[in-house]
């Protein structure tokens, strides 16, 4: 789960990471409000969980509350990189001597949080990490020792920070960001830029902050920060379901078991000349209920001309892939949507004869998964 | 022979009397596996259709004679069960369970590595080797006895490409679901080594899926020390490109991560990859004729 | 350093622990005092670092001011193995069903901290280790895995806790007892006994807690719980000049650099006929500073007839003690007191030569351990 | 052949500038030990004598190519030093400073062990291999090159009886400071191991002391495992009984831990034990006669 700049810095601040005093505004009147309260110059910043906000608008400098409200307005509804900005972050604006960057990821090849710190900040990171690596430090923190100082150092150093009050400044943050990291179980803390201002305080001007989805039962507090509404609303509607499910563009609807197998039936859509609409993998359970939300979810797009259940039962039972059809069918208006069927795996006999008894004209049971996918092809068209 | 699993497993289910524990750990033993255990806390000294159960994983070691366990707890107690299993002494450690934290995977294998415990998933369908024993969730009626080694990422795709060449007439040595999850216990690589040094398996076909770099890895790993031919089959190529983890995750892989990547990654060190499973399997049959 | 049983439950209550409430006193009419407060039956408990307190008189029963405070001047002064009760913890009576045993402790052989836990409480629990080793569970934790829930588990069935209710809240109790153990640098605590109450209430009826001296400085406020008057006076001074000093009962003042040596000198002195007044290690560091103390704290026993110094340089250099020797004898009264006085090592050379530039009759150097030993064990008749 | 150092130590020393630091650094360089670095951080691109300081470790081994490092830092950082130089790629890390908490030690020692790391100390004297290399505070001088392999817990009275060789005319292959602490890096049992491979060692000398059971688990192992003869002399006969750990330390230590126990269990396996220092040390000689 990604977090919003002003909620990556609300942990942050937790956990002791000096940052800039500000306030969410979601509409012009709250942004005016920030103003009156924070008082100063301030920057307007457009909160969406996509990059180069700042090139395309969404980041202004304003003073005082007509100003802060006019700047507000402006941003409120921008398209950035087809997200629109519906909440904005008010907060004080900071003198920047110098732009460094910092962050910790989980590096899934090594099997290691990894470290990564440059004081060549200011311009694209990915940049430097192609054309001056030696710029980049990278340091990898064995999760059995923990973090120990050496490893501020290390980055310090191997940065070439040199003032001692920055070096301070900068250990203490790198501290407080691993803890920020392993308390909240981040996959992702970044700070970029982190900024020394002119009287040589070191804060952090923005956060990329994203939360492991599996471990957010233990973080009820981050798990709240979601912003539903910012999805799209299909996609929202999945995630109120509880089904795995990502909008593409075709018309082609796919409900595979595992995301291996959704994701190989879409690849074999399109390998057979069709255009899937979706994917979507009804995940290790499969039970019958899951089955009707799935269906019910696919169907709220309007693109969708019929549906391929490609299915190899393991976990999920074929059976309870077939109850579950028959009941959507049931409960939901399915009459315009010929849906093809591949069962196999666990229990598939038992689904395939329930599926048959049920002998609905809409059901095309298929024996395997290309011609399944022929098949479902054929009746988008 | 056969990698993971075989006649030698002696299985011990953490969550044998939760319903998922149940119809799996009984379905491996009319399989065949000698599951001679279940454990959950609190119900030691009841069994499940004949298996006794044991309060911890140490009674089912010490008193059952377990060396294998296979995990179907919930995902934050799945943590907890890995680590009791190690410390138990189970040397094949098989965790079925999906959603399980990352950190809690980040600890476990860090702790588990230098121990020379093998351990697959989390989030994985388990391992099969054909006519000897059923650890986890495949549905082992589809699959043969037989040469190819089947290592895979993803459950159902794995189970989609072992039908395919049963249809074909080809069987398996073992099928080895290593998971999707961004930290699991066994790599390809390591599942590779294995394969390599079974003088059964002749052939190995690598199912992978877009993210990560072990594809890659692996790719790299065959070129330099593998003997055995292996096949590919990658799943991903129209998936849209994924959220940005930021900038950091995009250092990290680089441009590795993508389908096309890792078809790449695979070609360049003379691995072939199939369209689809249908064509893989087609692919093997023609290798092994 | 050992901690009083109340101050060990104070740490318990810190993490959580459940133990009863209590007060203080350090004399009758703070007993007094502690009766009106907490009201009800109550237990009047010695504190002293040692045990057998209850056989020796030093837990009594209780109700109402009078009673308390009568007792309470009963317990007080109470010599318990040699530990004068200066100290007394009232706290309220509890019932107690039946009686558990708890424990973590280092176990320096492993490397690891060791659990151990049975149900069959009320004796000593060495007579059970001995006796049915069965009966107590023993399990250690792996550092870098830390505490896991199957910890506490192998512990309540092993032990065959049976009752949801009891195994809930040991689950708990041994969950918190590890992080006390972590979190307070400790090296042992221990619950004994770790009661159940007839209303099903578990609790820490008793504390042992050690915590490692050389953590203290993590811990300021435990540091501080250190009773300095309870110690032997000569060795409450040695601590405070920063003197390793055990007393023994003979002539011979001892003091060597390094634990191995100076034990190795007072088997020494012992082995050729003598009476060793102490054990005395100056330490590493050996400065002419810590010479002096050492000098001061040793002639504070009347007992010491003749100082014998045994000094093998390495990080400490022979100069700098003699330089102290000197600087000793120039401050304090040291005229009745012969020092043999054995210099190897580092820099010794320029040692001897200080000290025979000096020219006093009291120093009398010596070539070798065994013959300042002798000489010093002469000088003692 | 010598063991844990010797010509091929390139040395590196963490707390180079401090007093500690500078004074035994420089004097094991005059020794003629390889010292190729220090560390402090801060002072990277200072000298010390003409040695380079760093401000890491890593920069010690990637510029200097240290392969073993002395540490001198104060208690409360060692810890951290610890660490780096172990996650830097230092071989071998011997630590001398003192009163390092045992929590700390906990999670080095756990963390280094699988790591093949060769780690000395905390609070010992460090290591000299006479006409080698003297990595540590062992007064080099009244020690010579011979057969006999020192172990000790004990940093002065290991000097005492190495002075006491020395009078007889017996030399030393490597003495070694194991540290007196409750938990250091290498046990006496790891240091026999390496003086049993050592062809040069044709004698060793334990030197224990009073707590815990590590001499009583090194005659166990000299029993089973070792040819190279070996003395022993343990400290503290006259010491008064230790202040008790509770309940759970008598139950660990049994009636292990005391000089006499210790003894008593070395005769077991037929290893001498000295009364004296001096007495050690005379049936060294009679035994090397």
């Amino acid at each position: 789960m990604d977090l919003y700049e002003y909620q990556g810095k609300e942990l942050f601040k937790r956990v002791g990471i000096p940052v800039s005093e500000g306030r969410r505004a979601d509409s012009p009147q709250d942004a005016r409000a920030a103003a009156q309260e924070l008082g100063g110059q301030l920057v307007v910043k457009a909160q969406v969980l996509t990059g180069g906000r700042g090139k395309a608008g969404g980041v202004k400098l304003a003073e005082g509350a007509d100003d802060v409200e006019q700047k507000a307005k402006d941003i409120l509804g921008l398209d950035i990189n087809g997200h629109v900005v519906r909440r904005l972050w008010i907060e004080r604006a900071s003198d920047i001597e110098r732009e460094y960057y910092l962050s910790i990821t989980l590096d899934r090849g090594a099997k290691k949080p990894l470290f990564m710190f440059t004081t060549q900040g200011g311009v694209e990171i990915e940049q430097i990490a192609e054309e001056r690596p030696e710029a980049l430090v990278r340091l990898h923190v064995d999760p059995s020792e923990g973090f120990q100082p050496w490893v501020a150092r290390r980055l310090i150093y191997g940065g070439g920070v040199t003032d001692p009050s920055e070096q301070k400044q900068i250990t203490s943050i790198v501290e407080k960001l691993y803890r920020a990291f392993v308390e909240f179980d981040a996959v992702l803390c970044e700070i970029n830029p982190l900024i020394v201002t002119p009287d040589g305080t070191v804060k952090a001007l923005d956060s990329k902050f994203t939360v492991d989805d599996n471990a957010l039962f233990r973080h009820p507090d981050v798990a709240e920060m979601r912003d539903t509404a910012a999805a799209d609303p299909i996609e929202a509607f999945a995630r109120e379901k509880g089904v795995t499910y990502v909008k593409l563009d075709g018309s082609v609807g796919i409900i595979g078991n595992g995301a291996g197998l959704a994701m190989s039936t879409v690849d074999v859509v399109a390998h057979v000349g069709g255009r899937p609409a979706n994917f979507c993998d009804l995940g290790g359970g499969g039970s019958a209920e899951g089955v009707v939300d799935a269906l019910e979810v696919i169907t709220r797009d309007p693109q969708v001309k019929s549906i391929f259940f490609n299915i190899f039962g393991g976990i999920t039972r074929g059976d309870e892939v077939a109850r579950g059809i028959l009941e959507a069918l049931d409960r939901l208006d399915m009459s315009k949507y010929p849906i093809v069927v591949r069962l196999d795996g666990t229990n598939a006999e038992e689904g395939r004869r329930l599926l048959a008894e049920a002998g609905n004209p809409n059901i095309h049971p298929e024996a395997t998964m290309l011609d399944g996918a022929r098949r479902a092809v054929e009746l988008a068209a | 022979m056969a990698i993971v699993v075989d006649n030698d497993t002696r299985l011990v289910v953490q969550g044998l009397t939760g319903s998922e524990g149940r119809f799996h750990g009984l379905r491996n033993r009319a399989y065949g596996t000698n599951l001679v255990a279940g454990v959950t806390p609190g119900k030691g000294g009841q069994d499940v259709d004949g298996v006794p159960v044991f309060d911890t994983v140490a009674d089912a070691v010490d008193k059952a004679g377990a060396n294998t366990s296979l995990i179907f707890v919930p995902a934050r107690f799945a943590g907890d069960a890995m680590y009791e299993a190690i410390d138990a002494g189970i040397e094949t450690v098989i965790c079925i369970t999906e959603h399980v934290p990352v950190h809690d995977m980040l600890g476990i294998y860090t702790y588990f590595r230098p121990k020379g415990v093998t351990m697959v998933g989390p989030n994985c369908p388990g391992v099969l080797s054909p006519g000897k024993a059923n650890v986890g969730i495949i549905p082992a009626e589809i699959f043969s006895e037989g040469v190819v080694g089947l290592v895979s990422r993803s459950g159902t795709l794995t189970y989609q490409i072992g039908h395919e060449l049963t249809q074909l007439g080809l069987g398996n040595s073992t099928i080895v679901g290593i998971g999707g999850d961004p930290i699991v216990g066994s790599s390809f690589i390591d599942i590779l080594e294995k394969f390599e040094a079974d003088p059964e398996t002749e052939l190995i076909v690598l199912v992978g899926e877009i993210g990560g770099d072990e594809e890659e890895k692996a790719a790299q790993y065959i070129g330099e020390h593998m003997t055995t031919p292996v096949l590919a089959y990658i799943a991903g190529f129209s998936a849209p490109p994924g959220k940005a983890m930021g900038h950091a995750g995009a250092i990290i892989s680089g441009s590795s991560g993508t389908a096309v990547a890792k078809k790449e990654a695979l070609e360049a060190k003379g691995i072939e990859v199939g369209a689809t499973p249908t064509e893989v399997a087609q692919l093997v049959a023609k290798r092994l004729k």
